[in-house]
C-alpha cells in the first residue's frame, strides 16, 4: 500500500512524514509524533476526548483522516502553555479542581479555549453548550464550568496560548 | 441453654440463629447434614423466599430442635 | 489560629501540572521498544462448550506473533473472593465452556493492532452451544441450565441478616405496607478503558502497566493464575483513567497481554475497545426487590422484610460483596427496631455483574426511600419528620452488625429542610424530592485473605526537608494522592510542596489493598498519619535536646516551624533541625512507617458517613420527560480533608448516579447488550446537568485520620431515589423500575389519568 | 478497524468528477467524514478508492438572492452554516437546527453535503429542507441533474446518487409570503439524534387566518424522513384550532412508520409524532401569523 507525505505543524513545530492513508489524525499525533496527550476514549465519534485544533478550530482528532490535515496548523493540549507559563484555562483548571482522573481533560482544555477565543464572554448556557461535546465521567462538570467562567470574568490574564 | 451445630460445631443460643448460622454457611457440609436428614436444602432456602412467615427457617429450626446436640 | 494549616484548604491536586499540560502518562500512553499488540477473540455464545480452536491460519498471518487459547495457561480458576475457594470460579481465558457472551476464548500478539485484529477472523472455533437462561427468577427454577457444577438451582451466594422480633413486630404496626422493585445495572464508562501493558523478562520477571485501582491485588491475582511468585510480579499504574468499581479485579486485558507475553518474552499491549468495555467487563449488579415495611401511625418505624435476587452474571466476581452489603444499607440510616434481609445472587448467562460505585446501598437507597415517600404520604406525615423521628444518631449500634460513633444526619435533614422551605411553592408538574443515606469508610471482611496490614506507609525525611511518602494507595481521579500529601504534611507540620509521592508501583510501595470501598481517606490516611506523627517524634527528639526547653513544655511543628506549643515564638526552623538531626543518625535519613487495619469494629466498615440529598426536577406532562434543576446535598464525612475533593466528588457521583436513575440502561437480548457504544448508551454531558450545592456537615469521627470518613460512593446512593421521589412529588406517580424513562413517566401520567 | 484503500484528494470539483467516474466500481466520497469514518472504522464500509473533496472550495459557499432562494454549497460545513448571518435573517429555523446537530467539533468539520448523502432518517437537516421544499444540484462527469429531497432519500441509509455522481449543492426556494416553518426533535441528551423529530412549513391566505399550504416532515419515523401527506391535506383549507392540532397530531402518528429500539417502544414514538406535530404546526402557524401584520 502506497504511503502519502503528510506536512503538518503541531504546536508551531513543522513535520514531515511518510504514513498510509487510512491513518487517522490521532494516530499521527499520539504514535508518529507521541504527543500522547490527546486521549481516545471510544469508536464512535462519541466522547471527544480526542479533541485538537485544526487550522484555529476544534475537531475530534479521531474523526479526521490525517491527510486531510496535510499543510495545516494543529494544536494540542502540549502546546497550550508556553514554556512554563500555563495558559488562562489551566491555570483556571488548577484552581477549580476541574478534572480528576484527567482522562477527558485535554479535550475539556481545548474545548474551552476555543469558546473562549471566539466568545470572551459567554454565559454558563453557552458555556455548557460549548462543553456539550466532551464527555466526564468524574467531575460532573461544574468544577469545568467554575473554571471557564473565571477565565470569561478575566480572572487569569495573559501566559500560554490563550488565544489561538 | 445452648445448641451446637451438627456440622461445625458452632454453638448459637436457640435454634433460628443455629439455622441462620446453616443457611449463611451454606457450604457443602452444611448442606450435606441437611440434605441427609431428609429435606433439601436449596427448597428450604426458595421457601424462605416465595412464602411469607420466615417459614424456610422455622422447618430446619424444628429439624434442630430434635437432632442439635444442647449444651449449656 | 485556623484549627488546621493544610487541612480543609482549597489547594491544587498535586498531580494538577501533569493533568492540566498532557505530560500525564497512563496505561493507555505506555509505549515500549519491541512492543507488540494484542486482541482478544471473544464467544459469540452465553453458553457453550469449546469443542476446538483452530488457529493455524491465525498463526500464519504476517505480522502475528503468538495465538493463546485457555490450553495455553494454567487454567486456574480466579476470583478476588480468595478466601472462599468455590466463589473463585473465573478461568478468563475459558478452557472448556464459555458462560456469556464476550467471555476470551482466545488472544493474539501482533505487530500492530490491524493485523491483530485480522487474525481474529483467521480463528476457528468450534462452538456446541448449550441452553442458556438470563432471568435470575427463571435461573432458579427446577430443570433450569446449570451453569455452575457446584451450584444447585443456580443459586450462586445468599446472604441473610436478622435482628428483633420482625413477625411479632408486624403484629404490631398500624401499618403494613409491600413493595416491588426493579433496580437496573449500569456501566462503569470509565473514559481510559481497561488495558495493560505486559512485558516478562527471561529472568522470570513480569512487570505489568495497567489502568488499575490496585496494583496489589493484580500482583496477587496475577501470581495465582501465572504460577509466578507474588514479588516476581511488579504492577505500575501512576496514573489511572477513573475506576469506579470496575478496575480491581483481574480483567481479560491484565490476563492475556500476561500470558502472551510469557509466551514471547516480549511486552504486549492489550487495550480494550469501547464496546468491549460495554459487553466483556463487569457492571452494576441488577436487583428485583421485595421491601415490606410495617410502622406506627405516629411514623415511628417497627419492622421491615427485605428479599432480594441479584442478577449475578456468568461469575462470582464482587456479585457476593454487592449482596451483603444491599442488605445491609437497606436499614441505613434509620432505627429499626426489627430487620430482617434474605438475599441470594444467582448465576445468569450474561456478562458477571459486580462492584460499581455504592456497591448495592443505591440500589438498597432508591428502594427504601421511594417506599418511606410513600409511608409518608400514606400516613399524612411530613416526609422530613418521618426521617427525623427514626433517623440514626451517634452511639448506635446496628444490631450484631455495627457501631456508628459519628452521624451528622440529623443536622443534614434540618439544612436539606430549610433549603426547601426557601425554595418556596413548586410550579406544576415540578417537584423536589429528597433521600437520606448513609455509606462505609472502606470494608473489614477480609474476603482477599490478604496477610498484610490493610493500609501501610512510609516516610523518609531528606537533608533538605523534603519528605518521600510511599503509600500504597491508588489515585484513580478520587483525589487520594492529594489526600494524603495533605495529612502528610499536616501531621508532620510542613506544606504539601515539601512532600514528594511515590506511589503506583508495587516494587517501591508498601501495601495497600486499593482504591475501592471508599476507604482511602480513612484506612491508607490512618497509616500516612502514624508515619508522619513517628517521623515528627523523631526530629523532636533532636530539637528537645538542642532546645533543652523546661520539661513541662510540650512541643510541635507547625508550618515548618518547631516550636513549644505554649510559647510557640520559641522555636527553630525545621530545616535547620532536620540536617542536624540526620548529621546527629549517624547520617541516616529520618525513616517511620505507618500502618492501619481496623480492628473491634465488627465485619463490615470502621465508620459511616450520612447525608441527605434534594433534587428538583420538572417534567414535562406532554412527553414524560424530565430535567434535573437542582441538586442539594448535606454530607457528613466528618472532618473535610480536601474541600475542593469533596466538591468534585460530589458533583461527579450526582452525574453518575442521576444517569442510573433516568438516562442509562442496558437493555440485552437473550445475554447480548443491545448499546454497547457512548451513542446510545447515554451518560450525563454539561448540558444535563443541574445546579450542584455541598453544605458540609461537618463531625468528628474518632476512627478517622483527624476524624475524616469517606465521601465517594456514599454520594452516589441518594440521587436515583430523590429523583424517584421528585417525579413523584411533581406528578404523584411513583417510578418502581429503574430507569425512570419517560416513556415510563408519561404512562404512568396517563394511567393514572384515567384511573381517575 | 479500517482496511487500506487507495487515496485520491481533489482539489477542484472537475478532479473529483474524473476521478469518481473512473473508479465507478468501488469508491467512497468522503468529505467532512463525521459519520463515514465510524462506519470505516467498523468495517462497515471497505472502498477500493476513498475520494476526498474536502478540499473542493468551489462547493463551499452560502449564496442568497431574493428571486432564486438559498443555495448552500455541499462541502460547506455545520459551522460556517449556523454562524452565517445571511442564513440568520432569511432562513433562521437553519441556525436552531444546526444549533442542536451533534457537538460544536463535529460541526467544524462536518459538512451539510456529506450528513445528507450518508441518508440517516434521524438526521436534522433532511426533514427541515424537505419542509422548505428544497433540492439537490447532483453531478456526475457527463451530466448534472436537480432532484427534489422528497424523493433523494430513499432507505436507511440509501439516497437516489447513482454511481459515479457527487452531491454539489442544496438549493432552498425562497421562503413565500406569510410562510413559517419550525423543526424540533425530541432527545432525552441534548444534541442527541432525535427519537423523534417534526418539520412543519404552514402558508397562509392573504386573510392570515386560513392556511393555504402546509408542508409536515417526519424525522426517525419511517426507513427515510417522510412527508405526512395525509396530515398536510387535512390542514389545508383551515383555520388554526386546538381540535384542528388534534386532529393533525392523530393522523400524524398514524401515517408514520416508526420502529422500536433500545431507546423508545413504537407506540411511544407514535405519540411522541403526534406531541411534536402539533406543537410544530401550532408554532409554524403562528410564525406566519406574525407575518402577515
Amino acid at each position: 500500500m502506497e504511503k502519502f507525505l503528510l506536512r503538518i505543524t503541531v504546536n508551531d513545530e513543522y513535520h514531515e512524514l511518510y504514513i498510509k492513508p487510512k491513518k487517522l489524525l490521532v494516530e499521527v499525533l499520539r504514535d508518529e509524533l507521541g504527543l500522547t496527550g490527546t486521549k481516545r476514549g471510544c469508536n464512535t465519534g462519541a466522547c471527544h476526548a480526542c479533541t485538537i485544533f485544526l487550522n484555529g478550530k476544534t475537531v475530534k482528532s479521531c474523526s479526521v483522516l490525517a491527510m486531510q490535515a496535510d499543510g495545516a496548523e494543529v494544536r494540542t493540549v502540549e502546546g497550550l502553555a508556553e514554556g512554563a507559563e500555563l495558559s488562562p484555562i489551566q491555570r483556571s483548571f488548577l484552581d477549580h479542581g476541574a478534572y480528576q482522573c484527567g482522562f477527558c481533560t485535554s479535550g475539556m482544555l481545548l474545548s474551552a479555549t476555543a469558546l473562549l477565543a471566539e466568545n470572551p464572554t459567554p454565559t454558563v448556557e453557552e458555556i455548557k453548550e460549548g462543553l456539550h461535546g466532551n464527555l466526564c465521567r468524574c467531575t460532573g462538570y461544574n468544577s469545568i464550568i467554575r473554571a471557564v467562567k473565571a477565565v470569561a470574568e478575566g480572572k487569569y490574564k495573559g501566559g500560554g496560548n490563550g488565544e489561538i | 441453654m445452648a445448641y451446637k451445630c451438627p456440622t461445625c460445631g458452632k454453638v448459637w443460643p436457640d435454634t433460628l440463629d443455629l439455622a441462620r448460622h446453616i443457611f449463611g454457611t451454606g457450604d457443602q457440609a452444611h448442606k450435606d447434614w441437611v440434605n441427609s436428614k431428609g429435606y433439601n436444602f436449596i427448597e428450604l432456602l426458595l421457601i424462605q423466599t416465595m412464602e411469607p412467615g420466615n417459614k424456610g427457617y422455622k422447618t430446619l429450626a424444628d429439624l434442630l430442635e430434635k437432632e442439635a446436640e444442647k449444651v449449656d | 489560629m485556623a484549627k488546621f494549616n493544610v487541612i480543609n484548604t482549597p489547594i491544587h491536586n498535586v498531580d494538577g501540572i501533569a493533568k492540566v499540560t498532557g505530560r500525564a502518562e497512563y496505561t493507555f500512553d505506555v509505549s515500549l521498544p519491541q512492543m507488540l499488540y494484542g486482541k482478544i477473540l471473544r464467544s459469540p455464545h452465553p453458553h457453550a462448550k469449546i469443542i476446538i480452536i483452530d488457529t493455524t491460519r491465525a498463526k500464519a498471518l504476517t505480522g502475528v506473533k503468538a495465538v493463546v487459547t485457555g490450553q495455553d495457561t494454567l487454567g486456574v480458576k480466579q476470583g478476588i473472593w480468595r478466601r472462599y475457594k468455590e466463589l473463585c470460579d473465573e478461568e478468563i481465558l475459558a478452557k472448556e465452556k464459555v458462560r456469556y457472551i464476550g467471555e476470551p476464548v482466545a488472544a493474539v500478539a501482533a505487530v500492530d493492532e490491524d493485523t491483530a485484529e485480522e487474525a481474529m477472523d483467521l480463528i476457528e472455533v468450534e462452538y456446541e452451544p448449550l441452553p442458556a437462561v438470563f432471568e435470575p427468577l427463571e435461573a432458579i427454577k427446577e430443570g433450569a441450565p446449570l451453569l455452575h457444577e457446584n451450584a444447585e438451582r443456580n443459586i450462586n451466594v445468599t446472604r441473610h441478616i436478622e435482628w428483633g422480633d420482625v413477625d411479632e413486630a408486624f403484629k404490631q404496626a398500624d401499618y403494613v405496607r409491600e413493595d416491588w422493585f426493579r433496580c437496573s445495572s449500569q456501566a462503569h464508562v470509565c473514559m481510559e478503558t481497561h488495558c495493560a501493558v505486559s512485558s516478562f523478562s527471561p529472568d522470570g520477571k513480569l512487570t505489568v502497566w495497567t489502568s488499575t485501582q490496585s496494583h496489589y491485588y493484580i500482583k496477587v491475582l496475577l501470581s495465582d493464575v501465572l504460577g509466578l511468585k507474588e514479588n516476581d510480579i511488579r504492577v505500575i499504574s501512576r496514573y489511572t483513567g477513573g475506576g469506579f468499581g470496575s478496575k480491581f479485579e483481574l480483567d481479560s486485558a491484565q490476563f492475556c497481554s500476561a500470558v502472551l507475553s510469557m509466551k514471547l518474552c516480549k511486552p504486549v499491549k492489550i487495550v480494550l475497545t469501547r464496546e468491549e468495555e460495554f459487553m466483556a467487563t463487569k457492571r452494576r449488579t441488577p436487583m428485583f426487590y421485595y421491601l415490606r415495611s410495617g410502622v406506627k401511625k405516629d411514623g415511628t418505624f417497627l419492622a421491615k422484610e427485605c428479599r432480594v435476587f441479584t442478577e449475578g452474571g456468568a461469575y462470582t466476581a464482587m456479585g457476593a460483596t454487592a449482596l451483603y452489603l444491599t442488605g445491609f444499607f437497606q436499614s441505613f440510616p434509620y432505627v429499626w427496631p426489627s430487620y430482617r434481609y434474605d438475599g441470594y445472587r444467582v448465576y445468569t448467562s450474561t456478562p458477571p455483574t459486580s462492584a460499581m460505585r455504592g456497591f448495592g446501598a443505591p440500589q438498597a437507597t432508591f428502594c427504601a426511600e421511594m417506599q418511606i415517600e410513600l409511608i409518608a404520604k400514606e400516613l399524612g406525615i411530613d416526609r422530613i419528620e418521618i426521617r427525623r423521628k427514626n433517623a440514626m444518631y451517634a452511639g448506635y449500634e446496628v444490631p450484631g452488625q455495627a457501631t456508628i460513633q459519628s452521624c451528622g444526619l440529623v443536622e443534614c435533614l434540618d439544612r436539606v429542610e430549610e433549603w426547601i422551605k426557601d425554595r418556596g411553592k413548586m410550579p406544576p408538574y415540578s417537584g423536589i424530592g429528597i433521600a437520606a443515606y448513609g455509606f462505609m469508610s472502606g470494608g473489614i471482611f477480609n474476603w482477599f485473605d490478604t496477610p498484610y496490614a490493610f493500609s501501610s506507609a512510609v516516610i523518609q525525611v531528606n537533608i533538605d526537608g523534603k519528605v518521600d511518602l510511599f503509600i500504597g494507595s491508588q489515585d484513580m481521579g478520587q483525589g487520594s494522592n492529594t489526600t494524603m500529601s495533605m495529612i502528610c504534611a499536616e501531621e508532620l507540620g510542613v506544606r504539601v510542596e515539601d512532600i514528594r509521592l511515590h506511589m503506583g508501583d508495587t516494587d517501591k510501595c508498601p501495601v495497600d489493598l486499593g482504591a475501592w470501598g471508599s476507604r482511602e481517606t480513612l484506612m491508607q490516611g490512618n497509616a500516612v498519619k502514624m508515619a508522619a506523627a513517628d517521623a515528627k517524634r523523631q526530629i523532636l527528639e533532636y530539637a528537645a535536646a538542642k532546645m533543652s526547653p523546661n520539661i513541662v513544655y510540650d512541643m510541635d511543628i507547625k508550618d515548618r516551624w518547631i516550636h513549644l506549643i505554649a510559647r510557640p515564638e520559641r522555636g527553630l526552623s525545621y530545616f535547620d533541625a532536620v540536617k542536624e538531626a540526620i548529621r546527629g543518625k549517624d547520617g541516616q535519613p529520618i525513616v517511620a512507617r505507618g500502618h492501619y487495619t481496623p480492628h473491634r469494629k465488627g465485619m463490615i466498615s470502621p465508620a459511616y458517613s450520612f447525608g441527605v440529598q434534594a433534587v428538583e426536577a420538572a417534567v414535562d406532562p406532554e412527553t414524560g420527560k424530565v430535567r434535573l434543576k437542582n441538586c442539594v446535598t448535606a454530607h457528613d464525612c466528618g472532618q473535610v480533608i480536601n474541600p475542593l475533593g469533596v466538591q468534585g466528588q460530589l458533583e461527579g457521583a450526582i452525574a453518575m448516579a442521576a444517569g442510573y436513575g433516568f438516562t442509562e440502561d442496558l437493555p440485552m437480548d437473550d445475554g447480548k447488550i443491545l448499546n454497547p457504544n457512548l451513542v446510545d448508551y447515554k451518560i450525563l454531558r454539561t448540558t444535563e446537568m443541574p445546579e450542584t450545592t455541598v453544605m458540609e456537615v461537618e463531625t468528628y469521627e474518632p476512627e478517622g485520620p483527624f476524624g475524616a470518613k469517606e465521601a465517594g460512593e456514599g454520594l452516589t446512593n441518594p440521587t436515583a431515589g430523590a429523583l424517584g421521589n421528585a417525579v413523584f412529588q411533581a406528578t404523584g406517580v411513583s417510578i418502581k423500575d429503574l430507569p425512570i424513562t419517560s416513556e415510563k413517566v408519561l404512562s404512568a401520567i396517563r394511567a393514572k389519568k384515567t384511573k381517575k | 478497524m479500517i482496511r487500506d484503500f487507495i487515496y485520491i484528494k481533489a482539489n477542484t470539483l472537475e478532479e473529483a468528477l474524473d476521478s469518481i467516474d473512473r473508479h465507478k466500481e468501488d469508491y467512497k466520497i468522503i468529505c467532512g467524514g463525521q459519520s463515514l469514518l465510524i462506519l470505516m472504522r467498523q468495517g462497515l464500509v471497505a472502498p477500493e478508492y476513498l475520494i476526498d473533496i474536502k478540499n473542493v472550495k468551489e462547493l463551499d459557499y452560502i449564496r442568497y438572492d431574493k428571486k432564486d432562494g438559498l443555495r448552500i454549497g455541499a462541502t460547506t460545513t455545520h459551522r460556517a452554516i449556523e454562524s452565517s448571518l445571511l442564513v440568520k435573517e432569511k432562513y433562521p429555523a437553519l441556525i436552531d437546527m444546526e444549533k442542536n446537530l451533534a457537538s460544536l467539533q463535529t460541526r467544524n468539520w462536518g459538512t451539510i453535503g456529506g450528513n445528507l448523502c450518508h441518508g440517516d432518517p434521524a438526521g436534522d437537516p433532511g426533514p427541515l429542507f424537505m419542509a422548505l421544499n428544497g433540492s439537490v444540484k447532483i453531478a456526475s462527469k457527463q451530466k448534472t441533474r436537480t432532484l427534489p429531497l422528497d424523493e433523494f432519500f430513499i432507505d436507511y441509509f440509501e439516497t437516489a446518487l447513482k454511481e459515479g455522481e457527487l452531491l454539489c449543492e442544496i438549493h432552498l426556494p425562497p421562503i413565500p409570503l406569510r410562510t413559517a416553518v419550525a423543526y424540533e426533535k425530541f432527545n432525552i441528551v441534548k444534541n442527541d439524534q432525535g427519537i423523534v423529530s417534526v418539520a412543519a412549513s404552514i402558508s397562509l391566505e392573504t386573510d392570515g387566518l386560513t392556511s393555504k399550504d402546509a408542508r409536515i416532515v417526519l424525522g426517525a419515523a419511517a426507513p427515510a424522513p417522510m412527508r405526512a401527506f395525509e396530515t398536510e391535506k387535512l390542514l389545508i383549507g383551515k383555520t388554526l384550532s386546538s381540535g384542528l392540532l388534534e386532529k393533525a397530531g392523530e393522523r400524524a402518528s398514524e401515517e408514520a412508520d416508526p420502529v422500536p429500539d433500545v431507546h423508545a417502544s413504537e407506540e411511544y414514538r407514535r405519540h411522541l409524532v403526534s406531541t411534536l406535530t402539533k406543537k410544530m404546526v401550532k408554532k409554524a402557524w403562528e410564525d406566519a401569523k406574525v407575518q402577515v401584520k
